[in-house]
């Protein structure tokens, strides 16, 4: 495969669609955090690809990746914290057992 | 003088706005400090509706007594009031209603202060909306005349008042819904970005294929708060809800805000319109008429006939309006000021007696002529008036309509005239089962009116009288408006 | 004393005692009494000065008094010798039956609103009479109609009077709304004025009929027919013709002195009287005049019948009322000037003369039944059967009673060409009231006390007997007698005044001569020994079975009775029409308006709970949710 | 002080706020000691929970201050990434304003521990403080930086109560739902910075303008998404009725108010940047009429208060989004205009919510709090406390639209804004809209006034501050509605100079 921009977004789209997939699919709380981390590199992906071969600055698209990262550390860590406490309270971590909230 | 001929009608728009502040910092508990001071706000802004209907000039069409205060230029809003000759007899309908509204009242021993405060909103809205010329304040006092009356109604109110209420508050804000986009529209598609209604008006805009949506969204809108056919449901079942003071301003003011907002905004703004729909609205006033009194004689509760009678006679102001000629628009106007003040009358009278016998049911009661023979006195006073007799107001109203009916719509001005009979029908059905007849054990000893429950309903007899004695009164004031409204209406195609 | 000011005192002066009554000094019932008469006396003064007065040429005042860009109303007096005379009978018989009723209701605890009421009554009459424009005469043509509600329904704790009362107002506001209409049309088709209004001023009407400018087609027929024949309406109501009579005879639940006045000067009267002020207009379209012709003399007959059977004297006394008023109404549209309004004149005299009488017997008797009457009072009380005697003999039609002379120049004037049918029914009428006048003195004044009624009272008149039982006898009995006397007198010479009315009228007296030698002299003697030989057959000579030939007929006599079932036909109308309608009227509001109304709004309350189930509750179904939509509108956006 | 300080006023202000907040809630004695006997702990947690409060309450208003006396401040910041500009100032000022009137109702709430109590005052500040900086962000990578600051901090608010059980259910929800909106967003964000080849707006929108192909446009709905969602309009609104059912009413009225200011911020300096198509007017509008006729006809089903906000909430969202959808300054002005009544009319809500809140419940025996309102509970406020009531009207009335409040002429401005441009339709739907939503509002009100209070329920002390608050914002309310004149001048001027700039 040629090292073209093409190719690079499709590897993104793909770890997004799968990413996206994993969230709306995936019973399990924590394998639906991870999904949205899927989400999350597939635009790391993206930006990383744009800056390279679009951007005029490089650096730009990389910053902004870092940013991506950082903010992606925090979003596990406030996402588990709050499965934790799900957890706590019901005793498991389906998201079948989410469902009292309604109308 | 000077100063007040100036602010004339600020003062006037202010007195309600005191009156609230007023009511608002006196302890709920000084109940009698609160109705007092009600009294005097309504006495004086009735004294000055009184005084503006002197100073009137009534050889102009051009408004009077106008001020006006750059407000947001950008959007076309200016405050500017003012009057003229069709909204002058509304202006001092407001102050009297008001007036005797409150002394009506006197008696109220639950949650005073909120009621005098919640109606003082209203008829702040109800005087803003006569004395508005720039639609965003039109329509700003016609929003805040609807909102109280829930409150009015859910709190103080009687039969299905929660019901009523909503239904009524529902039913208003739906026609609010229609003139959202009809009056922000005028001021669009005129191309003027200006809510000045007499810019507007002058303007004489080729409305295009969109003159038929906003004149009707405009007739409908207002239309619903005149009761026009099949709008009307909300009205009697609020009447009978409402307390008695409300039912007054309800059917006494509240009712003409509609048919003054077609009259000033769709007549006035949409002449050719007008001319095209005029058919229609005739069509729908006749329903209004006899199907109103057809309703009103079925009933078996006291207030929901005359509730119906006001559907009845609002009829009577559309068909007027829709004529379009001189005799017919006085006649409508005349109309709104005669039918409120005797709906209010009829409503002082059988608040008084449902405050006593504790039902309005027309086949419980019977005989009250021979216990209160002053609140049948009143009743049957308001009754003749609302059959159109002669020496009342409402008579020179419903001859002028009718004769202008006839001329430009036989039919339809046989079968108004045939509604007069049919009202005739449902008073004198219930003069003669509810109040005359033997006296009945149960209200042997009901309390008549004393002397000082009687003022209002003396005052709004008086006024009834005057004008129904002394016409020119009134039609003299209007002529110069209503030639001018005449005039623009012939000369649209 | 200019004219203009003698009318404004005329009319007003009775209107201002109502009106004080109304501002409060009906709480001092002397004070209303002293007020009422003082005023009904200046009325009547100032009716007889007008009529004194008159000049020649007539005389007319007018204020504008309401008007838009497009019509005038006037209000003002129109002195003619039509108005001044008429004036006279209404304010004299007002102001006899207010000195009447001082005796009468003198122990009535609402005394002064019975006095303040009939003062109104007065004065709306008078204004009917005098009035220049014709919606003034509308007006108080309403205003009359309006107090006769007040004092039908006086003992309004009576539900019969409550009802009758009701019944008055809405069959002659039925007439009403022709006449409305008919006024209505006539402003419209009026020529324009020089300020570009219409009005509808008397004169200007008459004038416009004279040069036939209303000459034109209205909804494919003559203005003229059409705007009569609505005008004809109100007459019919007013005047209680076929078929809006029957209000008439339950308009007896009022006191009787209210009754003496309805029936001979005031309200009736006003509906012949308008016809009599338009006569140019009825005239001008030979429908109308046939139709008002046909109506009156189908009414004069069939009214007379009923008379005949009916056992209550003041009973008797209204369909006799109803039946005059035809005679009245047939001379009139035959084309006489003055031979309706003649017998207007003798009827108001006689009828007022007959119902104090009955008054008196009323109150004696304690019953209104004319046997009871007979039996418990009869020729004991001399002035009310010095009343009864004259009163009836000018009713039945005795050579040289006022009746007589009256009805004989109707006849006259219909003993024409072209008229012979109203001619004949005229004459069988006239048989007819010589009949039941006839039956009514003889069964009062030839009564036998052994003789059993075979009548019970009804309920109408037990009641106003016991108002009656109230009453203290001495001075009121004496007034009333007094009043009584007098009139009886003033009729006696009525009849022979015609000329002097014609002369008022400005008319050749030669139109009231009664030519003595004339078959229809004869004819209508004839008419009268024979209606009033049976009757004295059946009632009056010694001996007499004391019933009615009809009797033998007792379907027609229970028809008559009955009053030819007219009240059933409107009942019917009620019943079925009007209460349909309102039947119908309300299901459409309930079920169809307010029923699809409410249905919006539950609408929109299941639209909610719709709406908020898509809040299921499910996390995933949320997002996919989401995706779905930004999915449609970007396919939405694309596929634009 | 040097110009950029000045600039950086309010943000620096807050970002005080949050530091010395930050050391109450994790300084010395938050952390328990075996030792110490529980009463005393109990004790001096409060103590530091209320001296937390009252930091909080003054370091608002000082930044309201700040934000005022910066308001004439302008210039660019950061290198570009930042920009100062009128209306980012005005939009700071109305933030603070919201931030200082949330902690004013927040103080001593009562459905969080008291250990936590200093943790909300941080994260509102920390989540005013994303917001502020989002309305200045000229450069994608703040502004996503800043979306998140805002988010998170919310995130982490809505599980801090000691309410029972369900709120870690909205909690996750909230986050999760947020997540992944936020990651679908950042998704359209880089293709966006891959069409341009800049993650400068500006420069984004010049290239957008250059080329509105089908990719740019779903890239932008994709980025307007995120702020979508902060916003709640359908459909991306599901949070929201859980989180204002479940969490404590001091983060709800936070979330409610506050936070939907500053996503519609966000929102108009997107669209003020030049970071619009005319496609946007079709999709915005249609979003809008959703969002309002959906959140009306749902809320008529709602028996709880907070819960019915919401869901009005969902529809108000879609009133301003109609104004945005005119792509028009005068109706930008107008949203700006709506945004602000709106903010103070929750206000009201919510001061009723959470003075109810304080009476209603109390603690319960197992120390969990019930955080949601049933409309009944509201039964004969009018008795139990007028002032209360009061407040509530008003409230209700001008979100109904009603005036003389600013709900009513906000509405005006936005259906004449979105009429001029062609709308006519739109207002009628929108009119009809506000129809149905007297309704619920009538209903909440007809309990608050014509409904008797039930048995046993007994007067609310009002203290002074709830009096002030009623009277201030309500008057404010009230003279805004019938003076609109007051601010409208600044706003179009702040609109204008954005567009021109």
């Amino acid at each position: 495969m040629a090292e073209t921009l093409g190719s690079y977004l499709l590897l993104s789209s793909a770890l997004f669609a799968v990413g996206l997939f994993g969230v709306l699919l995936r019973r399990n709380l924590v394998a639906m955090l991870i999904g949205v981390e899927l989400m999350l590199n597939a635009v790391i992906i993206n930006l990383v690809a744009f800056a390279r071969f679009a951007g005029a600055d490089p650096g730009n698209g990389q910053v902004f990746a870092l940013f991506v990262i950082g903010v992606a550390a925090a979003e596990a860590a406030v996402g588990l914290s709050i499965i934790l406490t799900v957890f706590k309270a019901r005793g498991a971590i389906s998201v079948d057992r989410l469902e009292e909230l309604s109308g | 003088m000077a100063w007040l001929d100036s602010h004339l009608l600020t003062s006037i728009l202010l007195c309600p706005v005191i009156g609230l502040a007023l009511t608002a910092l006196i302890p709920a508990s000084r109940t009698g400090a609160i109705k007092l001071s009600a009294a005097i706000v309504s006495g004086i802004s009735c004294a000055l509706s009184i005084l503006l209907w002197q100073r009137f000039d009534p050889s102009t069409s051009r408004l009077q007594f106008t001020e006006r205060m750059e407000w947001l230029p950008d959007l076309g809003i200016t405050y500017i009031v003012g009057i003229d000759g069709l909204s002058l007899p509304m202006v001092l309908l407001t102050g009297i209603v008001f007036f005797t509204g409150v002394l009506t009242m006197w008696e109220l021993e639950n949650r005073v202060k909120e009621y005098f405060a919640f109606t003082m909103a209203l008829v702040a809205g109800v005087f803003g909306v006569f004395i508005s010329q720039d639609l965003f304040f039109l329509f700003l006092f016609y929003e805040l005349a609807v909102l109280p009356m829930y409150l009015l109604i859910a709190i103080w109110g009687s039969t299905r008042r929660e019901y009523a209420a909503m239904k009524l508050t529902l039913f208003l804000l739906a026609g609010s819904a229609l003139l959202f986009p009809a009056l922000i529209g005028l001021s669009h598609y005129s191309g003027l970005n200006t809510f000045d209604l007499t810019l507007l008006s002058d303007a004489n805009t080729d409305w295009g294929g969109m003159g038929i949506i906003i004149f009707l969204f405009l007739y409908l809108g207002f239309g619903v708060l005149a009761g026009i056919f099949p709008f009307h449901t909300w009205s009697p079942v609020g009447h009978v809800a409402a307390p008695t003071a409300v039912s007054m301003l309800h059917a006494g003011v509240l009712m003409k805000l509609g048919s003054y907002g077609v009259l000033r905004v769709g007549m006035q703004v949409m002449p050719e319109e007008m001319v095209r729909w005029a058919p229609l609205i005739a069509a729908l006033a006749v329903c209004n008429i006899l199907y109103g009194a057809f309703v009103a004689l079925g009933q078996t509760d006291l207030k929901y006939v005359i509730g119906y009678s006001s559907v009845s006679h609002m009829g009577v102001v559309m068909l007027g309006l829709a004529t379009m000629s001189a005799a017919g628009i006085s006649g409508a106007v005349f109309q709104m000021f005669a039918h409120g003040i005797m709906t209010a009358l009829f409503f002082s009278s059988i608040g008084h007696i449902y405050d006593h016998t504790h039902t309005r049911e027309i086949s419980r009661l019977g005989g009250l002529f021979t216990t209160m023979p002053r609140a049948s006195t009143v009743f049957i006073i308001a009754g003749m008036a609302g059959i159109g007799v002669p020496c009342l107001a409402s008579f020179w109203a419903e001859l002028l309509v009718f004769i202008a009916a006839v001329k430009k719509w036989p039919l339809a001005g046989a079968l108004a005239i045939f509604g007069l009979v049919v009202s005739a029908l449902f008073v004198l059905r219930v003069v003669q089962r509810s109040f005359f007849g033997p006296e009945r054990d149960d209200w042997k000893d009901m309390p008549d009116m004393g002397n000082f429950m009687a003022t209002p309903r003396v005052i709004l007899a008086a006024v009834l009288l005057l004008f129904g004695f002394a016409p020119f009164l009134m039609l003299d004031q209007l002529a110069a408006s209503v030639d001018a409204l005449v005039q623009v209406l012939e000369a649209s195609p | 004393m200019s004219l203009s000011q003698w009318g404004l005192l005329t009319i007003g002066a009775p209107l201002v005692t109502f009106v004080l009554f109304l501002l409060g000094v009906g709480r001092r019932p002397t004070l209303t009494v002293a007020l009422s008469l003082t005023t009904a006396a200046l009325a009547c003064a100032g009716t007889w000065a007008m009529a004194i007065t008159l000049p020649e040429a007539g005389y007319q005042a007018t204020t504008p008094w309401a008007a838009t860009a497009d019509f005038s109303i006037h209000l003002g007096i129109r002195l003619t010798g039509l108005s001044t005379a008429m004036g006279l009978v209404v304010g004299t018989i007002h102001l006899l039956v207010q000195l009447y009723s001082l005796g009468y209701m003198a122990t009535d605890p609402a005394q002064a609103r019975y006095f303040a009421v009939l003062s109104l009554f007065a004065s709306a009459m008078l204004s009917v009479v005098y009035a220049a424009d014709l919606i003034q005469t509308f007006i108080a043509w309403e205003l009359v109609g309006l107090s006769s509600y007040l004092l039908i329904g006086f003992w309004n704790f009576k539900p019969s009077a409550a009802q009758a009362a009701k019944k008055a107002f809405i069959m002659t506001r039925f007439g009403d709304l022709g006449l409305f209409l008919g006024l209505a049309l006539l402003m419209l088709n009026m020529p324009v004025e020089a300020g570009g209004a219409r009005n509808l001023l008397i004169a200007l009407i008459l004038e416009a009929v004279a040069n036939n400018d209303l000459a034109g087609n209205l909804f494919g027929y003559d203005q003229h027919t059409v705007i009569g024949l609505l005008l004809l309406c109100g007459i019919v109501g007013k005047s209680a013709q076929f078929p809006l009579h029957s209000w008439l005879p339950d308009a007896m639940e009022g006191p009787t002195p209210v009754s003496a006045l309805l029936h001979s000067a005031t309200m009736v009267a006003a509906g012949v009287y308008l016809f009599a002020l338009l006569q140019p207009l009825f005239l001008a379209s030979s429908i109308t005049s046939t139709v008002a012709l046909g109506i009156a003399s189908f009414t004069a007959v069939m009214a007379a019948g009923v008379a005949m059977v009916n056992p209550d004297m003041k009973r008797v006394l209204a369909w006799s009322s109803i039946s005059q008023l035809s005679f009245m109404l047939m001379g009139l549209a035959a084309g006489s000037e003055v031979a309706g309004f003649f017998h207007l004149v003798t009827h108001a005299g006689f009828k007022c003369l007959l119902f104090l009488s009955a008054g008196i017997f009323i109150h004696l008797a304690h019953s209104g039944d004319l046997t009871e009457i007979g039996r418990k009072v009869g020729s004991r009380s001399r002035a009310a059967s010095l009343g009864l005697l004259v009163g009836a003999a000018s009713l039945a039609g005795v050579p040289a009673m006022a009746g007589f002379m009256s009805k004989e120049v109707i006849l006259a004037q219909l003993h024409q060409p072209g008229y012979e049918g109203f001619y004949w029914l005229a004459l069988l009428g006239s048989a007819m009231t010589a009949y039941y006048a006839t039956r009514m003195a003889a069964v009062i004044l030839r009564s036998d006390s052994a003789a059993v009624s075979h009548h019970r009272d009804t309920e109408q008149t037990k009641q106003e007997v016991d108002h009656d039982s109230n009453h203290q006898g001495g001075l009121a009995d004496s007034i009333m007698a007094m009043t009584v006397v007098g009139l009886a007198l003033v009729t006696l010479g009525l009849g022979w005044l015609g000329p002097q009315l014609a002369g008022h009228l400005g008319l050749d007296a030669e139109l009231v001569a009664i030519d003595w030698d004339s078959m229809g002299v004869g004819l209508a003697v004839t008419a009268l020994l024979a209606g009033g030989g049976l009757a004295w057959y059946d009632y009056g000579r010694t001996g007499a079975y004391r019933e009615g030939f009809l009797s033998g007929l007792p379907a027609i006599e229970a028809m008559l009775k009955d009053g030819w079932h007219m009240d059933r036909c409107w009942r019917w109308v009620s019943d079925k029409i009007i209460a349909g309608l309102t039947l119908s009227a309300l299901f459409i509001d309930r079920r169809a308006i307010d029923r699809s109304i409410d249905g919006v709004a539950d609408g929109a309350r299941s639209g909610g709970v719709l709406a908020a189930s898509l809040q299921s509750g499910r996390l995933q179904w949320y997002l996919s949710l989401t995706l779905a939509v930004l999915a449609v509108a970007l396919i939405l956006l694309e596929w634009k | 002080m040097s110009g950029i300080y000045l600039r950086f006023l309010p943000e620096l202000g807050l970002l005080g706020l949050a530091l010395v907040l930050f050391f109450i809630a994790v300084g010395p004695g938050q952390e328990a000691d075996e030792r110490e006997p529980a009463d005393s702990r109990r004790k001096r947690l409060i103590r530091a929970a209320i001296a937390g409060d009252r930091v909080a309450l003054v370091g608002g208003g000082v930044v309201l201050i700040l934000a005022i006396l910066a308001v004439r401040q302008a210039g660019p910041l950061f290198f570009g990434a930042y920009r100062v500009a009128l209306f980012s100032q005005v939009i700071k000022i109305i933030l603070a304003a919201g931030l200082f009137f949330n902690i004013w109702l927040a103080q001593e709430a009562q459905s969080l521990a008291p250990r936590e109590r200093p943790e909300l005052m941080l994260f509102l500040s920390l989540s005013t403080l994303g917001m502020m900086m989002l309305v200045s962000a000229d450069e994608l990578i703040s502004f996503y930086v800043a979306l998140e600051i805002a988010a998170y901090s919310l995130y982490i608010l809505v599980p801090l109560t000691r309410g029972h059980g369900d709120h870690n259910e909205a909690a996750f929800k909230y986050f999760l739902y947020g997540a992944a909106t936020s990651a679908v967003a950042l998704f359209g964000m880089s293709i966006l910075f891959g069409l341009a080849g800049s993650s400068s707006i500006p420069q984004i929108a010049t290239a957008l303008s250059a080329n509105p192909s089908t990719l740019a446009v779903t890239a932008l709905l994709l980025t307007l998404g995120g702020v979508f969602f902060k916003l709640a309009v359908f459909p991306f609104h599901f949070w929201a009725p859980d989180v204002y059912q479940t969490t404590s009413h001091s983060v709800a009225a936070f979330i409610a108010g506050t936070s939907k200011v500053g996503a519609v911020a966000a929102l108009l300096r997107l669209l003020l940047m030049g970071l619009s198509l005319d496609q946007l007017y079709w999709l915005l509008g249609a979003l809008a009429l959703l969002s309002m006729s959906y959140g009306n006809l749902a809320a008529l089903a709602q028996r709880d208060f907070k819960r019915l906000l919401a869901y009005s909430g969902v529809a108000q969202g879609g009133y301003i989004l109609l104004g945005l959808a005119a792509l028009d300054s005068a109706a930008y002005a107008a949203a700006s205009y709506y945004a602000i009544a709106y903010l103070a009319l929750m206000l009201l809500c919510f001061l009723v919510v959470i003075e109810l809140g304080r009476t209603r419940h109390g603690v319960r025996a197992d120390g969990s709090t019930d955080n949601s309102l049933p409309i009944d509970a509201l039964g004969g406020l009018y008795s139990r406390s007028p002032w209360l009531a009061l407040a509530l009207m008003i409230g209700l009335l001008g979100l109904a639209g009603v005036p003389p409040t600013a709900g009513f002429s906000g509405k005006w401005f936005l259906f004449k804004a979105i009429l001029d441009q062609g709308g006519f339709w739109w207002v009628l739907i929108a009119g009809i809209n506000n129809t149905i939503a007297v309704y619920y509002y009538l209903v909440v009100l007809k309990a608050a006034y014509v409904t008797p209070a039930a048995d046993g329920a007994t007067a609310i002390e009002t203290s002074l501050w709830p009096r002030a608050l009623t009277l201030s914002v309500g008057l404010g309310v009230v003279v805004l509605g019938i003076a609109p004149q007051i601010i409208m001048p600044t706003l179009q001027a702040a609109v204008s100079a954005m567009i021109g700039s």
